[in-house]
Protein backbone atom coordinates (compact mmCIF):
# COMPACT_ATOMS: atom_id res chain seq x y z
CA UNK A 1 0.00 0.00 0.00
CA UNK A 2 1.48 3.25 -0.90
CA UNK A 3 0.02 6.60 0.54
CA UNK A 4 0.56 9.95 -0.35
CA UNK A 5 0.02 12.79 1.99
CA UNK A 6 -0.09 16.71 1.59
CA UNK A 7 2.41 18.13 4.57
CA UNK A 8 4.44 16.14 7.21
CA UNK A 9 3.05 12.57 7.99
CA UNK A 10 1.11 11.82 11.07
CA UNK A 11 3.56 8.99 12.37
CA UNK A 12 1.83 7.45 15.35
CA UNK A 13 -1.80 7.51 13.35
CA UNK A 14 -0.38 5.91 10.29
CA UNK A 15 1.80 3.61 12.17
CA UNK A 16 -1.42 2.48 14.73
CA UNK A 17 -3.20 2.61 11.45
CA UNK A 18 -0.89 0.10 9.39
CA UNK A 19 -0.48 -2.16 12.61
CA UNK A 20 -4.11 -2.94 13.36
CA UNK A 21 -4.39 -3.73 9.78
CA UNK A 22 -1.78 -6.04 9.98
CA UNK A 23 -1.30 -7.43 12.94
CA UNK A 24 -3.86 -10.27 12.78
CA UNK A 25 -2.11 -11.64 8.70
CA UNK A 26 0.35 -13.99 10.83
CA UNK A 27 3.44 -12.24 9.89
CA UNK A 28 6.07 -12.04 12.30
CA UNK A 29 8.31 -9.03 12.42
CA UNK A 30 6.66 -5.31 11.43
CA UNK A 31 9.76 -2.83 10.75
CA UNK A 32 8.38 0.75 9.74
CA UNK A 33 11.70 2.72 8.54
CA UNK A 34 10.46 6.15 9.80
CA UNK A 35 12.38 9.46 8.19
CA UNK A 36 12.42 12.76 10.05
CA UNK A 37 13.76 16.18 8.71
CA UNK A 38 16.83 16.93 10.77
CA UNK A 39 17.44 20.13 11.48
CA UNK A 40 20.38 21.30 9.93
CA UNK A 41 22.61 24.03 7.38
CA UNK A 42 19.97 26.57 8.44
CA UNK A 43 17.09 24.75 6.83
CA UNK A 44 13.48 25.42 8.33
CA UNK A 45 12.28 21.89 6.06
CA UNK A 46 12.08 20.02 3.55
CA UNK A 47 9.44 19.79 0.32
CA UNK A 48 8.87 17.37 -2.23
CA UNK A 49 7.80 16.80 -5.79
CA UNK A 50 6.65 13.40 -6.58
CA UNK A 51 5.87 11.93 -9.92
CA UNK A 52 2.99 9.71 -8.95
CA UNK A 53 2.56 7.11 -11.74
CA UNK A 54 6.44 6.09 -11.94
CA UNK A 55 6.16 6.17 -8.15
CA UNK A 56 3.38 3.48 -8.20
CA UNK A 57 5.10 1.10 -10.97
CA UNK A 58 8.21 1.14 -8.74
CA UNK A 59 5.96 0.48 -5.75
CA UNK A 60 4.36 -1.56 -6.85
CA UNK A 61 7.51 -4.12 -8.65
CA UNK A 62 8.73 -3.90 -4.86
CA UNK A 63 5.46 -5.32 -3.32
CA UNK A 64 5.51 -8.51 -6.20
CA UNK A 65 8.96 -8.91 -5.91
CA UNK A 66 8.29 -8.88 -1.34
CA UNK A 67 5.56 -11.02 -2.15
CA UNK A 68 7.71 -14.02 -3.50
CA UNK A 69 9.16 -13.98 -0.24
CA UNK A 70 6.04 -13.94 1.50
CA UNK A 71 6.34 -10.85 2.98
CA UNK A 72 4.36 -7.30 2.40
CA UNK A 73 5.47 -3.51 1.74
CA UNK A 74 4.02 -0.13 3.06
CA UNK A 75 5.07 2.83 2.36
CA UNK A 76 3.47 6.57 3.41
CA UNK A 77 5.26 10.09 1.83
CA UNK A 78 5.07 14.25 2.05
CA UNK A 79 4.19 16.19 -1.16
CA UNK A 80 4.93 19.45 -0.70
CA UNK A 81 6.73 21.60 2.75
CA UNK A 82 7.83 19.11 5.77
CA UNK A 83 9.09 21.17 8.94
CA UNK A 84 11.96 20.00 10.88
CA UNK A 85 11.59 17.84 13.03
CA UNK A 86 8.45 16.33 11.38
CA UNK A 87 8.62 13.17 9.61
CA UNK A 88 7.90 13.21 5.45
CA UNK A 89 9.11 9.44 4.58
CA UNK A 90 7.86 5.80 6.36
CA UNK A 91 8.38 2.66 4.29
CA UNK A 92 7.34 -0.71 6.28
CA UNK A 93 8.02 -4.68 5.95
CA UNK A 94 6.06 -7.24 6.89
CA UNK A 95 7.37 -10.46 6.87
CA UNK A 96 7.00 -14.03 8.53
CA UNK A 97 10.36 -14.28 9.65
CA UNK A 98 12.85 -11.38 11.01
CA UNK A 99 15.73 -12.00 8.41
CA UNK A 100 13.74 -11.48 5.37
CA UNK A 101 12.49 -8.56 6.71
CA UNK A 102 15.71 -6.57 7.59
CA UNK A 103 16.69 -7.73 4.42
CA UNK A 104 14.17 -6.27 2.49
CA UNK A 105 13.95 -2.96 4.59
CA UNK A 106 17.46 -2.22 3.98
CA UNK A 107 17.24 -2.98 0.28
CA UNK A 108 13.94 -1.39 -0.29
CA UNK A 109 15.19 1.91 1.41
CA UNK A 110 18.02 2.35 -0.34
CA UNK A 111 16.44 1.38 -3.93
CA UNK A 112 14.06 3.84 -3.06
CA UNK A 113 16.74 6.59 -2.41
CA UNK A 114 18.36 5.67 -5.38
CA UNK A 115 15.23 5.17 -8.06
CA UNK A 116 12.04 6.54 -6.50
CA UNK A 117 10.71 9.45 -8.99
CA UNK A 118 10.74 12.25 -6.08
CA UNK A 119 12.26 15.94 -5.73
CA UNK A 120 13.66 17.24 -2.80
CA UNK A 121 14.12 20.74 -1.94
CA UNK A 122 15.08 22.88 0.85
CA UNK A 123 13.19 25.21 2.42
CA UNK A 124 15.65 28.71 2.98
CA UNK A 125 14.17 31.78 3.67
CA UNK A 126 10.77 30.79 2.77
CA UNK A 127 12.40 29.62 -0.22
CA UNK A 128 12.44 25.75 -2.26
CA UNK A 129 15.97 25.21 -3.17
CA UNK A 130 16.58 22.18 -5.16
CA UNK A 131 19.03 19.51 -3.40
CA UNK A 132 20.65 18.52 -6.74
CA UNK A 133 23.97 17.45 -4.79
CA UNK A 134 22.01 15.35 -2.24
CA UNK A 135 20.02 14.14 -5.37
CA UNK A 136 20.78 10.60 -7.87
CA UNK A 137 21.16 10.31 -11.53
CA UNK A 138 18.49 8.26 -12.53
CA UNK A 139 19.80 5.36 -14.69
CA UNK A 140 19.81 6.52 -18.19
CA UNK A 141 20.49 10.07 -17.41
CA UNK A 142 21.93 12.22 -20.41
CA UNK A 143 20.06 10.39 -22.73
CA UNK A 144 18.69 13.50 -24.76
CA UNK A 145 21.45 15.43 -24.13
CA UNK A 146 24.29 16.47 -27.26
CA UNK A 147 27.49 14.84 -27.13
CA UNK B 1 1.79 15.39 -30.86
CA UNK B 2 3.55 13.69 -28.43
CA UNK B 3 3.51 15.67 -24.87
CA UNK B 4 7.21 16.25 -23.28
CA UNK B 5 6.61 17.18 -19.14
CA UNK B 6 9.49 18.19 -17.47
CA UNK B 7 9.38 17.21 -14.01
CA UNK B 8 10.44 18.05 -10.58
CA UNK B 9 12.98 20.85 -10.36
CA UNK B 10 13.23 21.98 -14.15
CA UNK B 11 10.12 24.03 -14.23
CA UNK B 12 9.40 24.00 -17.74
CA UNK B 13 5.61 24.48 -19.05
CA UNK B 14 5.16 21.03 -21.03
CA UNK B 15 5.51 20.88 -24.79
CA UNK B 16 3.65 19.28 -27.84
CA UNK B 17 5.83 17.90 -30.15
CA UNK B 18 5.59 16.33 -33.66
CA UNK B 19 8.39 13.46 -33.53
CA UNK B 20 8.63 10.05 -35.07
CA UNK B 21 11.35 9.12 -32.42
CA UNK B 22 13.94 10.67 -29.42
CA UNK B 23 16.63 11.32 -31.86
CA UNK B 24 13.72 13.98 -33.43
CA UNK B 25 13.42 15.05 -30.16
CA UNK B 26 17.16 15.58 -28.86
CA UNK B 27 18.09 17.69 -32.43
CA UNK B 28 14.54 19.70 -31.48
CA UNK B 29 16.15 20.31 -28.15
CA UNK B 30 19.75 20.90 -29.02
CA UNK B 31 18.66 24.46 -29.99
CA UNK B 32 18.22 24.83 -26.31
CA UNK B 33 20.61 26.07 -24.55
CA UNK B 34 19.61 26.48 -21.42
CA UNK B 35 17.98 23.28 -21.11
CA UNK B 36 21.22 21.44 -22.00
CA UNK B 37 22.23 21.57 -18.29
CA UNK B 38 19.07 19.10 -17.17
CA UNK B 39 19.55 17.11 -20.26
CA UNK B 40 22.86 15.98 -19.40
CA UNK B 41 21.26 14.76 -16.18
CA UNK B 42 17.76 14.02 -17.22
CA UNK B 43 16.50 10.15 -17.59
CA UNK B 44 13.50 9.78 -20.01
CA UNK B 45 10.44 7.94 -19.20
CA UNK B 46 7.48 7.16 -21.86
CA UNK B 47 4.47 6.70 -20.96
CA UNK B 48 6.06 6.13 -17.61
CA UNK B 49 8.30 3.55 -18.44
CA UNK B 50 12.32 4.36 -17.77
CA UNK B 51 13.93 4.36 -21.53
CA UNK B 52 17.60 3.45 -21.63
CA UNK B 53 17.81 4.29 -25.99
CA UNK B 54 17.11 6.45 -28.38
CA UNK B 55 15.81 3.94 -30.88
CA UNK B 56 12.31 4.45 -29.57
CA UNK B 57 9.49 5.30 -32.08
CA UNK B 58 7.44 7.92 -30.63
CA UNK B 59 3.84 7.42 -31.14
CA UNK B 60 1.17 10.37 -31.29
CA UNK B 61 -0.13 11.28 -27.75
CA UNK B 62 2.75 9.41 -26.03
CA UNK B 63 3.88 11.07 -23.07
CA UNK B 64 7.07 12.29 -23.28
CA UNK B 65 8.52 12.74 -19.13
CA UNK B 66 11.81 14.04 -18.19
CA UNK B 67 13.28 12.82 -14.55
CA UNK B 68 15.96 15.10 -13.12
CA UNK B 69 18.01 13.20 -10.27
CA UNK B 70 15.95 12.21 -7.15
CA UNK B 71 16.09 12.40 -3.68
CA UNK B 72 13.11 10.70 -1.95
CA UNK B 73 12.76 10.34 1.85
CA UNK C 1 16.02 2.44 27.38
CA UNK C 2 14.83 -0.39 27.73
CA UNK C 3 11.45 -1.34 29.05
CA UNK C 4 9.89 -4.57 30.50
CA UNK C 5 6.28 -5.18 30.85
CA UNK C 6 4.37 -7.96 32.49
CA UNK C 7 2.41 -9.41 28.80
CA UNK C 8 1.81 -8.65 25.35
CA UNK C 9 3.46 -5.19 24.36
CA UNK C 10 0.54 -2.20 23.40
CA UNK C 11 2.53 -1.25 20.08
CA UNK C 12 1.02 1.64 19.68
CA UNK C 13 1.67 3.31 22.95
CA UNK C 14 4.87 2.33 22.93
CA UNK C 15 5.88 3.26 19.68
CA UNK C 16 3.78 6.77 20.14
CA UNK C 17 5.73 7.54 23.25
CA UNK C 18 8.86 6.70 21.95
CA UNK C 19 8.54 9.13 19.02
CA UNK C 20 7.32 11.85 20.70
CA UNK C 21 10.40 11.33 23.04
CA UNK C 22 12.93 11.79 20.02
CA UNK C 23 11.22 14.04 17.31
CA UNK C 24 13.00 16.90 18.53
CA UNK C 25 16.79 15.31 19.09
CA UNK C 26 17.58 15.51 15.37
CA UNK C 27 17.99 12.05 14.37
CA UNK C 28 16.68 11.69 11.03
CA UNK C 29 15.83 7.90 11.04
CA UNK C 30 13.81 6.16 13.00
CA UNK C 31 13.69 2.17 12.70
CA UNK C 32 11.44 -0.29 15.25
CA UNK C 33 11.54 -3.50 14.83
CA UNK C 34 8.57 -5.15 15.90
CA UNK C 35 7.87 -8.34 16.29
CA UNK C 36 4.82 -10.46 16.73
CA UNK C 37 3.58 -13.91 17.73
CA UNK C 38 2.84 -15.56 15.08
CA UNK C 39 -0.08 -18.35 14.93
CA UNK C 40 1.70 -21.83 14.64
CA UNK C 41 2.23 -25.07 15.55
CA UNK C 42 -1.00 -25.08 17.59
CA UNK C 43 0.20 -22.48 20.01
CA UNK C 44 -1.92 -19.94 21.75
CA UNK C 45 0.91 -17.79 22.29
CA UNK C 46 4.04 -17.53 23.88
CA UNK C 47 5.50 -17.26 27.15
CA UNK C 48 9.25 -15.41 28.21
CA UNK C 49 11.49 -15.34 31.32
CA UNK C 50 13.88 -12.70 31.66
CA UNK C 51 17.38 -12.44 33.32
CA UNK C 52 17.36 -8.80 33.95
CA UNK C 53 20.97 -8.00 35.23
CA UNK C 54 22.16 -10.12 32.35
CA UNK C 55 20.03 -8.37 29.81
CA UNK C 56 20.49 -4.69 31.54
CA UNK C 57 24.55 -5.20 31.11
CA UNK C 58 23.40 -6.58 27.64
CA UNK C 59 21.56 -3.49 26.03
CA UNK C 60 23.87 -0.87 28.18
CA UNK C 61 26.87 -2.21 26.09
CA UNK C 62 24.97 -2.22 22.88
CA UNK C 63 23.89 1.46 23.89
CA UNK C 64 27.44 2.61 24.36
CA UNK C 65 28.35 0.71 20.82
CA UNK C 66 25.34 3.16 19.24
CA UNK C 67 26.87 5.76 20.81
CA UNK C 68 29.86 6.29 19.26
CA UNK C 69 28.18 6.37 15.95
CA UNK C 70 25.74 8.72 16.75
CA UNK C 71 22.87 6.64 17.24
CA UNK C 72 20.54 5.63 20.20
CA UNK C 73 18.67 2.07 20.85
CA UNK C 74 15.34 1.91 22.69
CA UNK C 75 14.09 -1.62 23.50
CA UNK C 76 10.77 -3.23 25.18
CA UNK C 77 10.23 -6.53 25.82
CA UNK C 78 7.47 -8.69 27.47
CA UNK C 79 7.76 -10.86 30.57
CA UNK C 80 5.05 -13.89 31.12
CA UNK C 81 2.43 -15.02 28.94
CA UNK C 82 1.73 -13.36 25.37
CA UNK C 83 -1.16 -14.16 22.67
CA UNK C 84 -0.66 -15.20 19.37
CA UNK C 85 -1.01 -12.01 16.79
CA UNK C 86 -0.04 -9.97 19.61
CA UNK C 87 3.40 -8.24 19.92
CA UNK C 88 6.06 -9.27 22.75
CA UNK C 89 9.04 -7.76 21.62
CA UNK C 90 10.43 -4.23 19.66
CA UNK C 91 13.61 -3.10 19.37
CA UNK C 92 14.45 0.91 17.86
CA UNK C 93 17.31 2.69 16.36
CA UNK C 94 17.38 6.09 16.25
CA UNK C 95 20.60 7.78 13.72
CA UNK C 96 21.34 10.69 12.22
CA UNK C 97 21.78 8.73 8.49
CA UNK C 98 19.89 5.76 7.39
CA UNK C 99 22.39 3.93 6.58
CA UNK C 100 23.88 3.51 10.05
CA UNK C 101 20.42 2.84 11.32
CA UNK C 102 19.85 0.26 8.91
CA UNK C 103 23.24 -1.21 9.58
CA UNK C 104 22.59 -1.15 13.32
CA UNK C 105 19.01 -2.23 13.78
CA UNK C 106 20.14 -5.60 11.57
CA UNK C 107 22.67 -6.02 13.98
CA UNK C 108 21.30 -5.21 17.04
CA UNK C 109 18.20 -7.77 16.73
CA UNK C 110 20.52 -10.73 15.50
CA UNK C 111 22.83 -10.05 18.93
CA UNK C 112 19.83 -9.67 20.43
CA UNK C 113 18.65 -13.66 18.93
CA UNK C 114 21.95 -14.89 20.21
CA UNK C 115 22.73 -13.12 23.46
CA UNK C 116 19.93 -11.60 25.28
CA UNK C 117 19.04 -13.74 28.48
CA UNK C 118 15.28 -14.94 27.89
CA UNK C 119 13.76 -18.06 27.83
CA UNK C 120 10.70 -18.81 25.31
CA UNK C 121 7.98 -21.22 25.58
CA UNK C 122 5.11 -22.16 23.39
CA UNK C 123 1.83 -22.02 25.54
CA UNK C 124 0.26 -25.00 24.05
CA UNK C 125 -3.47 -26.25 26.08
CA UNK C 126 -2.12 -23.62 28.67
CA UNK C 127 0.67 -24.76 29.53
CA UNK C 128 4.45 -23.86 29.07
CA UNK C 129 6.66 -25.85 26.65
CA UNK C 130 10.59 -24.37 26.48
CA UNK C 131 11.52 -24.18 23.23
CA UNK C 132 14.52 -25.90 23.30
CA UNK C 133 15.21 -26.16 19.63
CA UNK C 134 14.60 -22.67 18.14
CA UNK C 135 16.78 -21.72 21.44
CA UNK C 136 20.54 -20.58 20.66
CA UNK C 137 23.73 -21.58 22.72
CA UNK C 138 25.22 -18.87 24.94
CA UNK C 139 28.98 -18.51 24.66
CA UNK C 140 30.67 -20.87 27.14
CA UNK C 141 28.04 -23.13 27.38
CA UNK C 142 29.06 -26.82 28.34
CA UNK C 143 31.28 -25.30 30.89
CA UNK C 144 30.25 -27.14 33.89
CA UNK C 145 29.61 -30.72 32.03
CA UNK C 146 31.64 -33.49 33.00
CA UNK C 147 33.59 -34.71 29.81
CA UNK D 1 29.02 -19.77 50.87
CA UNK D 2 28.22 -18.82 47.03
CA UNK D 3 24.92 -19.08 45.60
CA UNK D 4 23.97 -21.09 42.23
CA UNK D 5 20.58 -20.28 40.47
CA UNK D 6 18.98 -21.97 37.59
CA UNK D 7 17.86 -19.64 34.97
CA UNK D 8 15.18 -19.95 32.95
CA UNK D 9 13.46 -23.42 31.95
CA UNK D 10 15.70 -25.25 34.66
CA UNK D 11 13.21 -25.30 37.73
CA UNK D 12 15.70 -26.09 40.47
CA UNK D 13 15.75 -24.31 43.15
CA UNK D 14 18.70 -22.58 44.46
CA UNK D 15 21.26 -23.76 46.11
CA UNK D 16 24.40 -22.48 48.61
CA UNK D 17 27.66 -24.38 48.34
CA UNK D 18 31.08 -23.92 49.99
CA UNK D 19 33.28 -23.43 46.73
CA UNK D 20 36.81 -22.26 46.33
CA UNK D 21 36.11 -22.07 42.12
CA UNK D 22 34.26 -23.73 39.59
CA UNK D 23 36.32 -27.14 39.35
CA UNK D 24 34.80 -28.05 42.51
CA UNK D 25 31.65 -27.14 41.80
CA UNK D 26 31.65 -28.91 38.63
CA UNK D 27 32.73 -31.76 40.86
CA UNK D 28 29.68 -31.34 43.12
CA UNK D 29 27.46 -31.31 39.85
CA UNK D 30 28.59 -34.50 38.81
CA UNK D 31 26.68 -36.77 41.21
CA UNK D 32 23.57 -35.18 39.99
CA UNK D 33 23.20 -37.12 36.57
CA UNK D 34 19.27 -35.30 36.19
CA UNK D 35 21.32 -32.33 36.23
CA UNK D 36 23.83 -33.17 33.12
CA UNK D 37 21.77 -32.52 30.67
CA UNK D 38 21.02 -29.14 31.69
CA UNK D 39 24.82 -28.70 32.22
CA UNK D 40 25.83 -30.10 29.01
CA UNK D 41 23.72 -26.39 27.08
CA UNK D 42 24.08 -23.94 30.07
CA UNK D 43 26.47 -20.99 30.02
CA UNK D 44 27.92 -19.78 33.18
CA UNK D 45 27.80 -15.80 35.15
CA UNK D 46 29.38 -15.06 37.87
CA UNK D 47 27.64 -11.64 39.85
CA UNK D 48 26.27 -11.56 36.52
CA UNK D 49 29.17 -11.48 34.47
CA UNK D 50 29.29 -14.06 31.48
CA UNK D 51 32.86 -16.53 32.20
CA UNK D 52 34.68 -19.20 29.65
CA UNK D 53 37.03 -20.89 31.86
CA UNK D 54 36.73 -23.32 35.14
CA UNK D 55 40.01 -21.35 36.35
CA UNK D 56 37.90 -18.66 38.53
CA UNK D 57 37.81 -18.20 41.96
CA UNK D 58 34.88 -18.02 43.68
CA UNK D 59 34.06 -15.59 46.95
CA UNK D 60 31.70 -15.94 49.51
CA UNK D 61 28.66 -14.32 48.39
CA UNK D 62 29.31 -14.99 45.02
CA UNK D 63 26.41 -15.29 42.81
CA UNK D 64 26.55 -18.24 40.51
CA UNK D 65 23.98 -18.35 37.46
CA UNK D 66 23.51 -20.57 34.99
CA UNK D 67 21.83 -20.00 31.48
CA UNK D 68 20.33 -22.55 29.15
CA UNK D 69 19.80 -21.85 25.61
CA UNK D 70 18.08 -18.93 25.20
CA UNK D 71 15.54 -17.31 22.53
CA UNK D 72 14.21 -13.57 22.76
CA UNK D 73 11.60 -11.73 20.68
Amino acid sequence: MLELYDGPLHVEEIIAKWYQDVKDKNFGAFIPFIGIVRDEKGISGLSFDIYEPILKNWFDEWQERASQEGAMLLMAHSKGDVPNHTSSYISAVLSPQRKVGLRLINDFVEDFKANAPIWKYDLIDGKRVYAKERSTLLNGAGLLHEI
Amino acid sequence: MARIEFLGPIGKEPLEVDIKNLKELKEIFSEDKKLQEWLKICAVAINDTMVNSLDVDIKPNDKISLLPPVCGG
